[in-house]
């Protein structure tokens, strides 16, 4: 008990997370390119053509691995944040904010790339489907716990306020997505459902699950990537932060 | 009896103070001085629970503040930098409802005595506090302390804006305070002129 | 292989106007939260070491 | 010590905050204002013609009803933080979740309730009738306490915070779109036949899901404001 | 004595209001953002059918884009009321009117025009295309300074009113009127291939009108506020 | 030179003062004094021009100020009990932009020198004014004067928050402009350090 104690302080102060997290880096960047360059690999030349949709159905590949982080990456952020508040463990903190802005990347691309799908599909660049409405706000989500965090001078608030957030966040995202499915369905016919996309040959899904492992490790490394810098930047004027300038 | 034990106070990257050891006893006044931005008021806000403090205890009659929590605020009153208190009230709405929020003695005449001890004459009693000026409504703001019955007084500059008459006034009541066994923290720029057998003072050196 | 030539690759049966923006966009993103985290961290390092040369200059 | 019951104590956060509101009378009728005013916008901006209002009328008056219940809320904590009110009522002794409630339930009162009263009015003009115009009503009567509760933690999150009047728009409107979409469901699901029952209900469960955690989020907040 | 020229004065106060403007970058997302956000409510409050959609575009994003600009401009003059900066402003050795005007130039350059470069995003999310669009950016690009300058009187007067301050807002709000039908107009007219000439000019003539009124009444507001 | 001449004020239904007369000639210090809510802040108010005048007169060099208009403005410094600093901005920033427009000296040497001479140190230069202390916060208000070659200064309490350092400071820019034939009207609630030749005071009864 004392033991387990011993070592999770030792990695809940930043100056032992900073050298772990460093050397964890390596190995989350180079599995994701392996994986990202597998996943092109078989997205582009393996998997065949769809005979409903064409070639467009090849933006699968990073349309969904992308929503999916985007919604994964806000709940593990908000997970931290809990971590954060309930233990009152800094790096914690420095977690949750570093996820944020790669899962509102995500956001974006997911909604980015669903646009440029339905263009061809749908003949509409953006239409008020249930997902697409929720991804929407999603963004938003993001945007609120950085834009607060960003809006408070003092650091330890900073934290603590987007914390709330995004834990309150964290409740809603579910709620409104069955909310918003839930009025789309009431409104208007199945117009527009991505249900209905075509069932996915094996080699189309391991690629896309490729891709999505290779989406994973990118956004391991580069949370750890911003973390480290989040830490530099606070700890500035702490000695062992001095030492590490050499490193 | 309020005790700081070791106690450290960090504010955007900078230590204002640290390991720093105060006892207050019943009694007794401890006056808090320093320059500009030696961490006074932060001080203040860490002894009353606003602030979250890092480092260090602080107790009250031996238990730890934290612990205590409502059981601690009980036994204070605080009053800061601002007055908080209702601009568009009267006077004696603004000193009645903050009577009846932390259960002093609310009847609308201990209100009006208050605020006649204080040196608010009938004639502001009646206007909204926004009318009023810088001093009168620190004032209507410490009238406060004429109706509390808290054992542990911490306030921040409470001098400032007052003209002599009501640095008197105050003074008076700091001393009947400590007379009766209270405890006071205070945040000052100017001597208090309490007895000096209960008065201490403990200079921060920013 | 279903590309019978590059031309045909690039084209992506005709929708290449939408493919290739998506996963170009993608990959600039990408990339460019990469490029920005090293000049980050590179910028904080050269902060560092200018106040640590400044610190014992002083001391 | 002397001490006040919790209930003495949320009585007179109550009465203190109404009074206010009568103070400045202006206040109050602001909120209400604009929400008739942001309604009467739509006709102009959009089109005069009644079936397209009638139409288009659940969304439009919830729309306004969130925005103005947006607005207001915005202000609640502000003025108490700026004059220190706010830190004193963090050393109140009672639990801070129960005071903020009174607060909330203050605000409602003041600004929630009389776009209730009002949407029946709007909705005549807007071409509502009969039962769809009493499920508008009590769709605002079970929506607007949830708005009110919901707002109050982006309105706790915002205070001190640079720039926050619109901070608290971005923070608070992607938590009201459910209940947005249950209130302006119900009424256009009269409006269509379809029976209201299931759009008000999870209006309901929206309200018991935030009564109590809204106000226990926002006590965190205030609190972190006030350090 | 020393003195600054008027030129300079107003770069000055302009340079100033951007800066602080970008010191809280989240201040200038947010207007961006509550103006998107405003938008998005309309679909899921009223129905996401394209064709009901691009019906009521025009007017949503033009009620959106109005609110935007009020709520935004109700902060500019009140932060300086409250921290002082305002009654040293009355007191530059120059005419007030053109101070007020520099104030809210620098108000429209950081939270107008962006969202009529954004109005271009939302118009497509809307389903409006082609030159409508245009017009839709061009009618904000146009009204956008009016909305500010009619704006900033309202701002002004509710910071001497005690208390009756939002109820003069909301006379303002009427003012906002014609703006708003004329914006909207032009874009709805394109859509039905009315053409938008008239509705457009009609809009530059009410800013051509606010343009030196607006400051004027404003100085003038200011200067009892601060009495 | 400062004349007052018969002015009056009234606020709410009440006389604060009237039939008041005072000359300020260069090189004076007139300090106004007085009970809380007697009118002092009103009086700078009026005199500033901020507080339209209902009965009196005030003339700056023998003109009525309202004649002058910008032409007054342009000699006069005021300072009111709002320190008119953004919070958002750095002390440094504040400063500068509001030397530009005053017309004051604006670079930004000049500018540090004036946070120097207030004794704001180095490490609060580039700190967003908000999370100063109570007293920094009233110094970069302070500082103008550092800056301010007008000839004549109002000054609301320009001692409240300062602790002993910061008052012997201002006292001394204070003497230095008298020496330099300036005028200065500061309300105040302690006593002023300046050489007794060029210190009047003006008692306000309430
Ligand atoms: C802006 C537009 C779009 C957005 C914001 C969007 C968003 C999303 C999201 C959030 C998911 C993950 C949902 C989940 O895993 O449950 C998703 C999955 C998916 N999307 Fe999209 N999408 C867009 C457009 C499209 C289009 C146009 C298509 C195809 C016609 C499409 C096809 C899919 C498919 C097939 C999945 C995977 C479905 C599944 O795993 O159940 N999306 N999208
Ligand atoms: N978020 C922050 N970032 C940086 N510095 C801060 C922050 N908050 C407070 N400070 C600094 O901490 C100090 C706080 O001072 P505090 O208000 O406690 O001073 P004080 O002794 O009460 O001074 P005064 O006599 O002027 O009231 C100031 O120097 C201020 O600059
Ligand atoms: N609108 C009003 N209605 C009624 N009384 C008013 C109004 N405005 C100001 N007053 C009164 O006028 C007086 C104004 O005082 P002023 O602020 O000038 O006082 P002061 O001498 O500066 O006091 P202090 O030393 O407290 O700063 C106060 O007594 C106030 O009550
Ligand atoms: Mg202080
Ligand atoms: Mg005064």
């Amino acid at each position: 008990m004392s033991e387990s104690r011993a070592t999770w302080t030792k990695y809940s102060s930043p100056q032992a997370f900073y050298p772990l997290a460093g050397k964890l880096i390596p190995w989350f960047a180079g599995l994701a390119m392996i994986c990202l360059a597998a996943g092109l690999y078989i997205g582009f030349l393996v998997a065949p053509t769809d005979f409903q949709q064409g070639d467009s159905y090849r933006i699968i590949f990073v349309h969904v691995p992308a929503a999916w982080m985007s919604m994964f990456l806000y709940v593990v952020m908000a997970g931290w944040a809990a971590v954060g508040l309930g233990l009152k463990a800094r790096p914690s903190f420095m977690m949750a904010q570093a996820i944020a802005p790669t899962g509102a990347l995500f956001t974006f691309l997911a909604l980015f790339t669903g646009a440029f799908w339905g263009k061809p599909t749908w003949g509409a660049w953006w239409v008020w489907d249930a997902r697409l409405t929720s991804e929407l706000i999603l963004l938003f989500q993001y945007a609120g716990v950085m834009l607060l965090h960003a809006s408070i001078d003092d650091l330890r608030r900073a934290d603590r306020a987007s914390a709330v957030l995004a834990l309150v966040g964290v409740v809603n995202v579910p709620i409104i997505y069955f909310s918003v499915r839930w009025w789309n369905t009431l409104h208007q016919g199945a117009s527009v459902s991505m249900t209905a996309a075509p069932k996915m040959a094996a080699t189309m899904l391991s690629a896309m699950g490729i891709m999505a492992l290779g989406f994973w490790m990118y956004s391991a490394a580069v949370a750890l990537m911003r973390v480290r810098c989040i830490i530099l930047e606070r700890e500035r004027q702490a000695s062992w932060a001095q030492i590490e300038r050499g490193a | 009896m309020l005790e700081i034990i070791d106690v450290a106070c960090m504010r955007g990257n900078r230590v204002l103070f640290s390991a720093l050891n105060l006892t207050v006893p019943p009694g007794v006044l401890v006056a808090i001085v320093g320059e500009n931005g030696s961490g006074k008021s932060s001080l203040l806000r860490l002894l009353s629970g606003l602030l979250p403090r890092e480092q260090g205890r602080i107790r009250w009659n031996g238990t730890d503040i934290d612990a205590l929590d409502d059981d601690y605020r009980r036994h204070l009153t605080y009053l800061g930098h601002l007055n908080g208190i209702k601009d568009d009230l009267t006077p004696i709405e603004n000193l009645q409802i903050s009577a009846e929020l932390f259960g002093d003695d609310r009847s609308s005449a201990s209100a009006r005595g208050a605020l006649q001890a204080v040196g608010l004459g009938r004639h502001t009693e009646s206007l909204p506090t926004r009318v009023l000026s810088q001093g009168q409504k620190r004032r209507v703001a410490l009238a406060r302390l004429w109706l509390s019955r808290r054992p542990l007084w911490i306030l921040d500059e409470p001098f400032a804006a007052l003209d002599d008459v009501g640095t008197a006034l105050l003074t008076e009541r700091l001393s009947r305070h400590l007379d009766a066994g209270g405890m006071a923290v205070v945040a000052t720029h100017q001597a208090i002129g309490v007895r000096s057998e209960s008065l201490r003072s403990l200079r921060l050196s920013g | 292989m279903q590309w019978g030539s590059l031309n045909e690759f690039l084209a992506m049966g005709g929708y290449g106007a939408y493919v290739w923006p998506s996963f170009g966009a993608t990959a600039l993103c990408m990339i460019w939260e990469v490029l920005l985290l090293r000049r980050r961290h590179a910028a904080i390092r050269a902060a560092l070491h200018q106040s640590a040369a400044s610190v014992e200059v002083a001391s | 010590m002397s001490q006040a019951g919790l209930s003495a104590v949320v009585r007179a956060i109550v009465r203190r905050d109404v009074l206010l509101a009568f103070r400045r009378q202006a206040d109050v009728m602001t909120a209400v204002f604009f929400f008739v005013i942001v309604a009467s916008l739509f006709p102009l901006g959009v089109s005069p013609e009644p079936a397209v209002l009638r139409m288009i009328a659940p969304g439009v008056l919830w729309v306004a009803a969130l925005l103005s219940c947006l607005l207001s809320l915005g202000r609640v904590f502000t003025a108490d933080y700026q004059d220190g009110v706010l830190e004193q009522m963090v050393l109140i002794p009672h639990p801070l979740a129960v005071l903020v409630s009174a607060k909330v339930f203050a605000h409602w009162v003041v600004s929630g309730l009389p776009i209730v009263v009002l949407s029946l009015l709007l909705g005549v003009q807007f071409g509502l009738e009969g039962e769809a115009l009493g499920v508008l009503a009590l769709s605002l009567l079970l929506g607007t306490p949830a708005l009110s509760l919901i707002g109050s933690i982006g309105a706790a999150l915002t205070l001190g915070v640079r720039g926050g009047g619109m901070l608290v728009a971005l923070l608070v409107l992607p938590l009201f779109i459910p209940v947005l979409i249950f209130g302006s469901g119900a009424v256009s699901s009269t409006v269509s036949g379809i029976g209201a029952e299931a759009n008000l209900s999870l209006l309901g469960a929206a309200l018991v899901l935030a009564l109590p955690l809204a106000p226990w989020a926002a006590a965190a907040a205030v609190r972190i404001a006030v350090e």
